[in-house]
């Protein structure tokens, strides 16, 4: 019986994207319809993915067939599968959140023409992180997500946005050179790049410097607290869709291999966690001061993005370095709720600009429009982010608690709650004027009635708060194929 | 009596590190530029002396060549900014000086505390020589034991046109850059002369990759070198009309690349997994397309904007 | 005392000079330079990691991944230098 | 023997040439005087290198890439010296005895 | 043999290192396109001479890279700094 060729899942879901990338490029005139086929096929080869994940456990590629040290292998365990299947869905909805910004009234012709191709490599590059066992595929694959992400930064043309996008390129390629150099030292010191190597390798000064380039560097590119000058003016200045995507996407690659470099090398030094906490205490209180000070809406949600990744380190830091094993668990939950509400409030917060006509929060409550849909996705988001139940952040910061409780860092709890209440503070700035609690100014106009652009925004907003009822399945298929347990 | 050419490298990596400093220190802009160029000359002698002829040639080629005639092009536009000197108050510039020493100090503690010489992946490759369809290692490692990382590098090259052209629509005609008739006819027919014989260079180093340094990317560099001197003699100018086929010859590396790569995965095999027989005509086809993709990339770069039809404003399709 | 080392030492004073010029620089002209200086440090690491004693062909793996990063850098390399000819357009534009 | 020695002294006197160049290119007062110091030195410099390295070589093949080497390199720096020099000419830069 | 060969890359070397010295001093742009000349020129000499000394053949074709570079950042050059009051 001749075996049918068995569809490769893995490279299926990296060279979907790039195929839809390359014909969207060539045909720029139908560039949307391409671009929203190839996420509908990348979403459902993500999906079979997911499936064979959990039917047999991890799975590996070794591509050219050479194994491990001499070739590349690509790996998709629970932790990859979840993280990737969360970027093709939200990557879904925000295409089609897409389709509408972009649409034939709202934006030139050139915007619609390059948003496609360079989303799809962006989406490209995102599964290629997820899935690679290779220190310098990695870095390769950051490059790929970086120049992507500085084109959607500056997709709009306008002048901030150009100056925005030229410091995000200097900060992601110096984050990504200052990897490249700790490859360096992994090379000089094992001989080989692929995470078995890192798994065996005694602690030794070379592994050492290693480990400190590449977490500056991943560090610098997910705009962790004193490296994170250049991420709000990008994310506020690029298009909703655009922001949607840096912001809820692109930053969880780097997050990710933060993730797997804790796992792979070394045991971590306690003194090294626990700076890494700090860093996420410090992100979390300037993030929330000046998300208090932003004026306008897509400024605050841009410093929220930095209060929450500061938060996911805390979640990291969380149990000491020890502890790390599980508090993975933490971060990881909270990363998937970040990306999803995330992704929700920029939608929204497009389309509230799209309704109003601007996004200064001072005259939301002025506005003559009737609340809108989007005001509601926008208000759910936020209940996410500030984690109240049944979100999802909720459940990330649930167990964020429970570990640190358990091993007796008391302070990490104080700085979850604190966390919570400032950022309670900085979206109710934004919900007071919706709600307008405050007399009203002027007179309501007439309902305009539901566009089909909020469905995205929307869905994603409910997704967010309902996956903290599935939680626990989450948790569970995020261990298969033992991510932090003993490696089989 | 030490060995020579060791103190040859002493001189050597000295130069490099001062040349390093100067090259951010110097005022004028322009000599800024020339010192990159000669950076670059002297970085590709160290990888000569470290036995890494393939590093060298590509670090002439692309980092030192393409590189100094794309900041060439740059600093013709740039040229009336105003030199923004240092405007970080010195406290800060203190400060981060510091930092860097204390990096330096780590680094240099990790490194030379590492012994030299770890036995890498030189022997896997050797063993695996024979069945990877060329002879020479490194464009063994490049197209067929890491030739995911050599496809994805080729996709950075595709995102970075797809960006450029994004950027820098050609709205704002800046007068380009040529070789007027004012200078002569001496530099055209200069650049006539070379014309050929960069266009036999870059052939023949694609050619001599498989079993000698050289390669796609080297002589896709030197190919690309070709395009640029079109564009400066202005034998060839951009037009819009010439746009889709400037996008095939974009995709086409990626796409060859990958299509082969997937067309081998049928029957039990793996992607990337070249039979055994045809691995050198599938390696050899797979450089062809990528050399002229890379040419194509690399000279569309340096001419930094998508031809778009300056009478209309917004783009015409 | 051998190449090796010597080129170490050397690819690691490249890369802290060029970190320090990223840090520290405004022109963005020279802050692209900076970062190609970072980029030839770190691979001078990977070569002199593949590097060996003289009789000893050395390992040709870190000298594939060094071309990859030099085409890596000059691609970002150009799409940071349209950025600062927009931005010096966009300028200029704003002024005139 | 005598081919490695007379190798030798060719290349030295390259090497002269080159230091020559450099010397000329650091005194001379103004840009005209160093042009002809350096297109020299280029030339010939180079011209001798060749010729001793490619007495020393193995094949055939190598010597008649030196060949292309020093062909394309006599070529360029000959072409360099009279667009620079034009350069300076219409720059109007001060030239001794203009 | 080699140690003669060697003392003569040294000496190569250092004419490029005193080469720098007008590429930082001289005033006009042309000055400093000579300069880089003259050290592309003796590098592609410092190249020959190690082809023979590490006994790499393959080392002419770096040469000849070289000797190409130089010819296409001069062409660069000379478009870039030509006078624009025409």
């Amino acid at each position: 019986m001749i075996e049918m060729p068995a569809i490769d899942w893995l490279t299926a879901v990296v060279f979907a994207p790039l195929a839809g990338a390359i014909l969207a490029f060539l045909l720029p005139r139908q560039a949307h319809w391409v671009g929203v086929g190839a996420v509908v096929l990348t979403a459902l080869m993500a999906s079979a993915l997911v499936l064979q994940v959990l039917t047999e456990g991890a799975v590996v590629t070794p591509l050219g067939n050479w194994g491990a040290p001499l070739g590349i292998d690509l790996r998709a365990d629970g932790l990859s599968a979840t993280l990737m299947a969360m970027t093709t869905g939200v990557g879904l909805l925000v295409s089609l959140g897409a389709l509408n910004s972009y649409a034939h009234h709202r934006a030139p012709e050139r915007m619609r023409r390059y948003f496609w191709p360079l989303w799809l490599l962006l989406l490209s590059g995102l599964n290629g992180v997820y899935l690679s066992t290779d220190l310098f595929n990695l870095y390769v694959m950051l490059e790929v997500i970086s120049l992507a992400a500085v084109g959607l930064t500056v997709l709009s043309g306008r002048i901030e946005a150009v100056r925005a996008g030229l410091e995000y390129m200097y900060a992601s390629i110096l984050g990504a050179l200052l990897f490249l150099l700790g490859v360096g030292f992994v090379y000089l010191e094992l001989g080989r790049l692929d995470f078995a190597g890192l798994l065996a390798a005694p602690p030794s000064p070379a592994l050492g410097a290693a480990l400190a380039l590449m977490v500056a560097g991943l560090a610098l590119k997910t705009a962790l607290f004193p490296l994170h000058v250049w991420l709000p003016q990008a994310h506020a200045n690029a298009t909703a869709p655009a922001s949607a995507l840096l912001s809820a996407l692109v930053v969880k690659a780097s997050l990710y291999i933060v993730l797997r470099l804790a796992q792979y090398l070394l045991p971590l030094s306690e003194v090294l966690v626990a700076l890494i906490g700090l860093l996420g205490v410090g992100a979390i209180l300037w993030g929330s001061i000046q998300a208090l000070r932003a004026e306008r809406l897509k400024l605050l949600v841009a410093w929220s993005t930095v209060a929450q990744i500061g938060l996911v380190f805390v979640a990291f830091a969380r149990a000491g370095a020890d502890g790390v094993a599980e508090s993975w668990k933490a971060a990881a939950l909270l990363m998937l709720a970040h990306a999803i509400a995330k992704a929700a409030m920029f939608l929204a917060a497009g389309r509230i600009k799209e309704e109003i006509g601007h996004d200064r929060i001072r005259e939301l409550d002025r506005s003559p429009v009737r609340p809108t849909l989007a005001q509601l996705s926008f208000a759910l988001a936020a209940i996410s982010l500030v984690g109240l139940p049944p979100s999802l952040g909720f459940a990330g910061k649930w167990i964020l608690m429970e570990g640190a409780m358990t091993s007796g860092y008391w302070h990490w709890i104080a700085v979850t709650m604190i966390a919570t209440m400032l950022s309670v503070a900085y979206f109710s700035r934004v919900l007071t004027g919706f709600l307008r609690f405050d007399r009203q100014r002027t007179t309501v106009g007439e309902h305009q009635g539901w566009a089909l652009a909020d469905a995205a925004p929307l869905t994603l907003a409910l997704c967010a708060l309902g996956l903290g009822l599935l939680a626990a399945p989450i948790l569970a298929f995020m261990n298969i194929g033992y991510p932090f347990g003993g490696a089989p | 009596m030490i060995d020579p050419l060791l103190l040859f490298d002493v001189i050597l990596g000295l130069a490099i590190v001062s040349l390093a400093v100067t090259v951010l220190v110097v005022r004028d802009r322009f000599a800024m530029i020339v010192l990159v160029i000669v950076f670059g000359l002297m970085s590709a002698l160290a990888w000569v002396r470290l036995a890494a002829p393939d590093v060298a040639l590509a670090e002439a080629a692309i980092g030192t060549g393409l590189t100094g005639a794309l900041l060439l092009a740059t600093w013709r536009q740039v040229r009336t900014e105003p030199e923004r000197w240092p405007a970080l108050p010195r406290g800060v510039m203190v400060i981060n000086m510091g930092l860097c020493a204390l990096v330096l100090a780590g680094l240099v503690g990790a490194f030379l505390a590492t012994p030299l010489g770890t036995p890498g992946l030189g022997v896997a490759v050797a063993d695996n020589l024979a069945d990877s369809g060329v002879e020479h290692p490194v464009t063994a490692v490049l197209l067929n034991f890491r030739a995911y990382d050599t496809l994805m590098e080729v996709v950075v090259l595709l995102v970075a046109v797809i960006a450029v052209w994004m950027i820098d629509r050609g709205v704002s005609q800046a007068p380009q850059p040529t070789l007027g008739p004012e200078l002569g006819d001496l530099p055209r027919g200069f650049a006539r002369l070379v014309l050929p014989a960069i266009t036999v260079i870059g052939a023949y180093l694609l050619w001599v990759g498989t079993s000698a340094p050289g390669g796609a990317f080297q002589g896709g560099a030197v190919l690309a070198a070709v395009g640029i001197l079109l564009l400066l003699t202005q034998r060839y100018q951009p037009q819009p009309s010439h746009r889709p086929l400037a996008r095939g010859v974009f995709v086409l590396g990626v796409a060859g690349f990958a299509a082969v790569a997937l067309l081998v995965a049928g029957g039990g095999r793996v992607p990337f997994e070249y039979p055994a027989d045809h691995a050198k005509t599938l390696i050899l086809l797979i450089e062809g397309l990528v050399t002229l993709s890379i040419a194509a990339t690399l000279a569309a770069l340096f001419h930094g904007r998508e031809p778009e039809a300056i009478s209309t404003q917004g783009g015409r399709s | 005392m051998s190449t090796g080392l010597i080129f170490g030492l050397t690819g690691l004073g490249v890369f802290v000079v060029g970190l320090c010029g990223a840090l520290v620089l405004v022109d963005p002209l020279r802050r692209v330079l900076a970062l190609k200086l970072c980029s030839v440090g770190a691979g001078f690491m990977l070569v002199v990691a593949a590097w060996k004693a003289p009789p000893e062909a050395p390992d040709p793996v870190p000298h594939a991944l060094v071309i990859t990063g030099i085409v890596v850098m000059i691609s970002a390399t150009a799409v940071a230098l349209a950025l600062i000819r927009r931005l010096h357009t966009l300028e200029h534009e704003h002024h005139d | 023997m005598s081919i490695e020695l007379l190798a030798l002294v060719l290349i030295a006197a390259g090497a002269a040439f080159f230091v020559v160049g450099t010397i000329g290119l650091l005194r001379f007062p103004d840009t005209l005087c160093r042009l002809h110091a350096l297109t020299k030195a280029d030339g010939l410099g180079l011209g001798l290198t060749c010729l001793g390295v490619a007495l020393l070589v193995g094949s055939v093949g190598e010597m008649l890439r030196i060949l292309l080497i020093w062909g394309l390199v006599a070529v360029s720096s000959a072409v360099s010296g009279h667009l620079i020099a034009g350069h300076v000419l219409r720059s109007n830069a001060p030239v001794r005895g203009r | 043999m080699t140690l003669a060969l060697s003392i003569i890359a040294l000496v190569l070397l250092a004419s490029i290192l005193a080469g720098l010295v007008p590429v930082l001093r001289g005033p006009q742009p042309a000055e400093r396109m000579l300069a880089a000349q003259l050290l592309g020129t003796a590098a592609v000499a410092i190249l020959l001479i190690l082809s023979l000394l590490m006994e790499m053949p393959v080392l002419l074709d770096v040469a000849l890279v070289f000797a190409l570079l130089a010819a296409i950042t001069l062409i660069c050059f000379v478009v870039v700094t030509r006078r624009e009051d025409h």
